[in-house]
């Protein structure tokens, strides 16, 4: 190796990302502080909002950095709620000390899923991992005794006997709230790490990736498992609110997946801040034009069909979505410090040393 | 006795299921495209026949020879509007726009007509049938199963003996190539299109016709069409016939044993052995 | 009139340019050689005429029309047939359907299946047989019928000799005349020079995307191909 | 001198198409070796073997006496293949440097500041440090080119496979390429280069070896190879 000249360090952070960081953090205090008030719709709105920025994130991790594009994702919502379900209503278990082996129990369930899945590329994968969600709801609905009571569903009765509903709201917003500030915080992580390099690099170019040296089968695998651990912690923090779980909901395609993609492709695919902005807009958009008093009241379907033209639209003219194009047309612009800028004296930037080297 | 009518259900549903395949293989094979929205198109047909039978009368299969070329126009205008623009896209964006696709369509159903179920009245031959020994085989079934290898005929007919139809096989080959034959290739794209949409409306009128039809059946139907695919080995329409078949006994003679599960499930599970083991289909050729 | 004039052509694959103004001229009736190492321009000034890789500047006209907004379907259609490298045989189709496949804009002229048989006996014999399974030397010769089967008034051929025996490479070029003799007009790249230059009238040499020896074929020196080929610095 | 790489009776079938027919030849450590051959010789199939993009029909291939015929790419740029490949695609939506950083951090198998001061010595080797912070979409075909071979550098190499590394580039271009390859070269690392441009190899191999029809033709001195008969029969044909 040849001497090194000056010292080379890498910038993270800018200004940008600081400041933008800094309103992140308000953001999510404000949540919080509305989280642990006492009005029930707007906790009620935060578990939402939250559970669809996790699964919209870890939708997006997989589908705008690895390729893997899933319409099975309810698999791990249904896991994660059922293992929640069987927990509580089975072993009379806490709810909230549920919600991490439920999200466990959707890990260890992607393995195998994984294993087979993976056989199949891009559409084929994505239809493939549709049939695989299918068959866990049919296995589901097959399961006729308690807990889980098959296709008729149950309700949660541990949280309703033992908490106040006040309490459980203000406890299920504040967990709803860390887990979406966990999820993203685990993804901007796992961007900024040499997983995440890779991972960019795979969603480049696959073919030039491995040969640098990345084992991309292996890289996926873990952000496949990963997005299921998420995605069924998610599912699991949605029915500690809702209580009420039937299995053709919670392993519904159009209840999950369908939304969480517009989201992600509205937001702005393979960004981190994409998913966020896309759900937050979903749900504000949504309860505009649906609630009852508002200018324009769509019925659900309407409203449904307009979502399914948005989805049209942004896929085929509008391709980098929200976050997509702002990025594109400010290049300094983000939340997360993921990108590396080098630093070498006044070597970077300085044209000399290009003669120099040659 | 309870096995073999049980297999021959299977075989003569295998048929409906290759029906609703075949436009899946068609669009996939030409274009490298898969639309999500295929279930959907096939409930539409079903319920624009109901609409038409209730509105001029008669049965429905006289409104098949009116939808079949109706298929045909929408297929052609949405591979203008949409699919045009899908072609060698990210498959991410062509799994969220035919997604898209598919929730309109469903919701518009749901709209127009509600979320009642509706069947389509084909009279006496619904109930038909006929013994050969303790085996009884239902009329209706099997002029669907007829119904379904003549129009596989036809257009096996149609790609290995017509101009057009080898335009069709040497675009899916090599585009380009294609192309330095004169061949334009949207203009076989859209072809392709419109067979792939009128014959899933064939499909949907005569699987309406069997059992009744509600706006949200399509995802159902599209995974259907998706499974005999890949049972049957991408590239071949013979292939989607037998993954058709393959899928059908899975499911038939699956209930037969297990009576209170339900039968999709043994598709589904079939579909999962033949990932695992024969990736590339059971008829599948090994480069696919 | 020339039949193909190509007027100071810049094309570019992404961000590589591989032709630098390049301007040359083919008369009705000629065949004319293109001949120059690999990346020297050849295979993209084919594409640029058949219309698979788009000018920048300049300008390519056949028969006096400017192709510019030519879709390249509607070239074949007008009478360009490229015989392109890699041979691009349709791999599902059999060898008579390809031919067949070759016929699709339905040009009328002297050729057809059996006078495609006739200068290519062993396609006859492999009628039937997948053209997958053809040997290199039979893609060739299929490829090249299935060209002619467009009638076309001006021929590509790119590479024929790309991978071939010289035994086959032989009797492929020995068609050429009978092609010719049909008023076809023939435009060669080619990296076996010897062959090009004997098949051909004109011949024009390619150096990293500009012309660098033209002449009539019959009168170039191996010594001013050996330099205009390898460019100057090799000491051969 | 020991043998770093050992082809060895290599065939490689595409369906009916023979591409590479019974080859062999080594490469010693600390040699550069020259490759030219017509356009569908077989060279570059050569080295998508050599790199592990897929494997040969029958026959073996070694490195540092190690049988990795059956190894995936990954693994063999670990052990220290680094590879260019013709049409350079970078990482477009990483900068130059994480482009070279995800071979020095994978391929190299270094962590952290390791990685990095191996990242920044591959980019002051080619050239391209004072491009590090640029989206590698934006670069020009040369930079790509240069970005190429820093990110095989940074896998730490004990063998570099170039594959046309010069094609499309200017005469003056070409010229700081060579210089370039000559210190990579001079630094120990082996070298077996694929090229048209034949001037560029003289000036940096030790040795030629000319492929057609998927077999070696002749291998040894450059000049000498270059000016054999064989060669210049496949290039400009047989003397009539």
């Amino acid at each position: 190796m040849s001497s090194t000249a000056a010292p080379a360090h890498v910038v993270r952070a800018t200004t940008t990302t600081r400041i933008l960081g800094v309103l992140a953090v308000l953001v999510v205090a404000w949540m919080a502080f509305l989280a642990a008030g006492d009005n029930p719709a707007t906790q009620t709105k935060i578990v939402e909002l939250c559970v669809f920025v996790v699964v919209a994130s870890m939708w997006n991790l997989l589908a705008g950095y690895t390729g893997l594009v899933s319409i099975g994702q309810q698999a791990f919502i249904g896991l994660g709620a059922y293992a929640l379900i069987v927990f509580g209503n089975g072993y009379g278990q806490d709810v909230y000390f549920s919600i991490l082996p439920a999200a466990l129990i959707a890990l260890v369930a992607s393995i195998p899923i994984a294993l087979l899945a993976f056989r199949l590329r891009g559409a084929y994968f994505a239809i493939g991992m549709w049939v695989i969600a299918e068959v866990v709801r049919l296995l589901v609905k097959q399961y006729k005794a308690a807990p889980i009571k098959g296709g008729s569903g149950t309700s949660l009765v541990v949280p309703t006997n033992l908490y106040p509903k006040a309490e459980r709201f203000q406890t299920t917003a504040l967990i709803a709230l860390g887990l979406a500030v966990l999820a993203v915080t685990v993804i901007a992580l796992l961007l900024r790490s040499r997983i995440g390099l890779s991972l960019q690099a795979v969603r480049d170019n696959e073919h030039g990736a491995s040969g640098l040296g990345v084992n991309v089968y292996r890289e996926r695998f873990i952000v496949f498992v990963i997005a299921a651990f998420f995605t069924g912690a998610a599912g699991a923090v949605w029915y500690v609110l809702k209580i009420r779980i039937q299995p053709d909901t919670a392993f519904g395609v159009s209840d999950w997946t369908a939304p969480i993609v517009v989201m992600v492709v509205l937001g702005g695919i393979g960004t981190i801040e994409g998913p966020i902005i896309g759900a937050a807009l979903w749900y504000l958009v949504r309860d505009y034009v649906t609630s009852t008093g508002s200018a324009i009241q769509l019925s659900d379907e309407w409203y449904l069909i307009l979502t399914g033209l948005l989805a049209m639209v942004v896929a085929l003219f509008f391709q980098r979505g929200l976050w997509g194009a702002l990025s594109g047309r400010f290049p300094s612009l983000q939340v997360f410090p993921i990108r590396r800028r080098l630093v070498v004296g006044d070597e970077v930037g300085d044209h000399r040393d290009r003669k120099r080297a040659t | 006795m309870n096995w073999i009518q049980a297999a021959i259900s299977g075989v003569l549903l295998g048929g409906l299921y290759a029906l609703y395949a075949t436009g899946l293989s068609l669009s996939f094979g030409v274009m490298r495209l898969i639309n999500l929205a295929h279930g959907d198109l096939a409930v539409m047909a079903a319920f624009l026949s109901s609409t038409l039978v209730l509105s001029f009368g008669g049965s429905p299969f006289w409104t098949i020879l009116v939808l079949m070329p109706v298929g045909f126009g929408v297929g052609v205008l949405l591979q203008k509007v949409v699919f045009d623009r899908l072609v060698g896209v990210d498959p991410a964006f062509q799994i969220v726009a035919t997604f898209g696709l598919s929730i309109v369509i469903q919701n518009a159903l749901l709209k127009v007509y509600t979320a009642d179920r509706r069947a389509l009245d084909i009279g006496p031959l619904k109930t038909k049938a006929f013994k050969i020994a303790e085996v009884s085989i239902g009329l209706f079934p099997l002029l669907r199963f007829v119904v379904a290898v003549l129009v596989l005929v036809s257009l096996s007919l149609f790609l290995g003996r017509t101009s057009t139809g080898r335009a069709f096989r040497a675009t899916s080959d090599d585009p380009e190539a294609a192309r330095l034959m004169g061949i334009n290739s949207r203009a076989i794209y859209m072809i392709a299109s419109g067979i792939a949409v009128s014959t899933v409306f064939l499909a949907g009128i005569f699987s309406g016709a069997q059992t009744n039809f509600a706006s949200s059946d399509g995802p159902g139907l599209l995974i259907f069409a998706f499974e005999a695919v890949i049972i049957g080995g991408l590239g071949s329409l013979w292939g989607t016939l037998a993954g058709g078949i393959a899928l059908g006994l899975a499911q038939t003679l699956g209930a037969e044993q297990f009576t209170d599960w339900p039968a999709q499930l043994f598709g589904h599970v079939l579909f999962l052995i033949v990932l695992a083991v024969r990736p590339n289909g059971l008829f599948g050729r090994a480069e696919a | 009139m020339a039949l193909l004039e190509i007027d100071a052509v810049d094309a570019f694959y992404g961000d590589f340019q591989a032709l630098f103004g390049l301007t040359l001229a083919v008369d009705e009736g000629h065949a004319v050689a293109v001949i120059g190492a690999n990346g020297a321009g050849k295979s993209t000034l084919l594409k640029a005429v058949a219309g698979s890789v788009p000018t920048r500047s300049g300008c390519v006209r056949f028969d006096g029309t400017n192709l510019a907004d030519v879709l390249s379907h509607r070239r074949v259609a007008a009478g360009i047939s490229l015989v392109p490298e890699g041979r691009r045989i349709f791999n599902s189709l059999s060898v008579e359907e390809n031919l067949r496949v070759g016929a699709f804009c339905e040009r009328p002229g002297p050729w057809t299946l059996p006078k495609v048989y006739e200068n290519f006996p062993m396609l006859e014999r492999l009628a039937k047989r997948s053209a997958a399974k053809l040997s290199g030397g039979e893609q060739q010769a299929l490829a090249i019928g299935r060209a002619l089967m467009n009638n076309p008034r001006l021929l590509l051929l790119d590479e024929v000799s790309l991978g071939l025996a010289p035994a086959i490479v032989k009797s492929l070029y020995a068609v050429l005349p009978n092609i010719r003799q049909e008023g076809t007009t023939v435009l060669i790249v080619e990296q076996d020079v010897n062959q090009a230059l004997a098949a051909s009238d004109m011949a024009y040499c390619l150096l990293e995307g500009k012309v660098s020896l033209s002449g009539r074929a019959s009168e170039l020196s191996r010594a001013a191909i050996s330099a205009a080929y390898f460019g100057s610095e090799v000491h051969t | 001198m020991s043998t770093v790489i050992e082809v060895d009776g290599v065939t490689k079938r595409f369906g009916a198409l023979l591409v590479i027919d019974e080859l062999s030849f080594s490469l010693e450590r600390g040699e550069a070796l020259g490759v030219v051959g017509p356009n569908g010789a077989g060279k570059t199939t050569t080295l998508n073997m050599i790199a592990g993009d897929f494997s040969p029909t029958t026959g073996t291939i070694r490195f540092d006496g190690h049988d990795v015929t059956a190894l995936p790419a990954h693994r063999r740029c670990r052990m220290g293949i680094g590879r260019t490949s013709q049409v350079p695609r970078p990482f477009e939506g990483l900068t130059v440097f994480e482009n070279v950083l995800v071979g020095a951090s994978f391929g190299g198998a270094h962590r952290g500041h390791g990685a990095r001061d191996v990242a920044v010595d591959a980019l002051r080797r080619t050239g391209m440090l004072a491009r590090a912070n640029v989206r590698a979409g934006e670069l020009t075909l040369l930079e790509r080119k240069r970005l190429e071979l820093s990110r095989a550098l940074s896998t730490d190499p004990e063998v570099l496979l170039l594959d046309e590394i010069a094609g499309g580039l200017t005469d003056g271009e070409v010229m700081d390429l060579i210089e370039t390859i000559k210190g990579i070269h001079a630094a120990g690392v082996s070298i077996i280069w694929i090229e048209h441009i034949v001037h560029a190899l003289l000036k940096v191999v030790d040795r030629m070896l000319a492929m057609d029809y998927g077999r070696k033709l002749i291998e040894g001195d450059p000049h000498g190879v270059m000016a054999s008969d064989e060669v210049k029969n496949v290039y400009l044909g047989t003397e009539a």
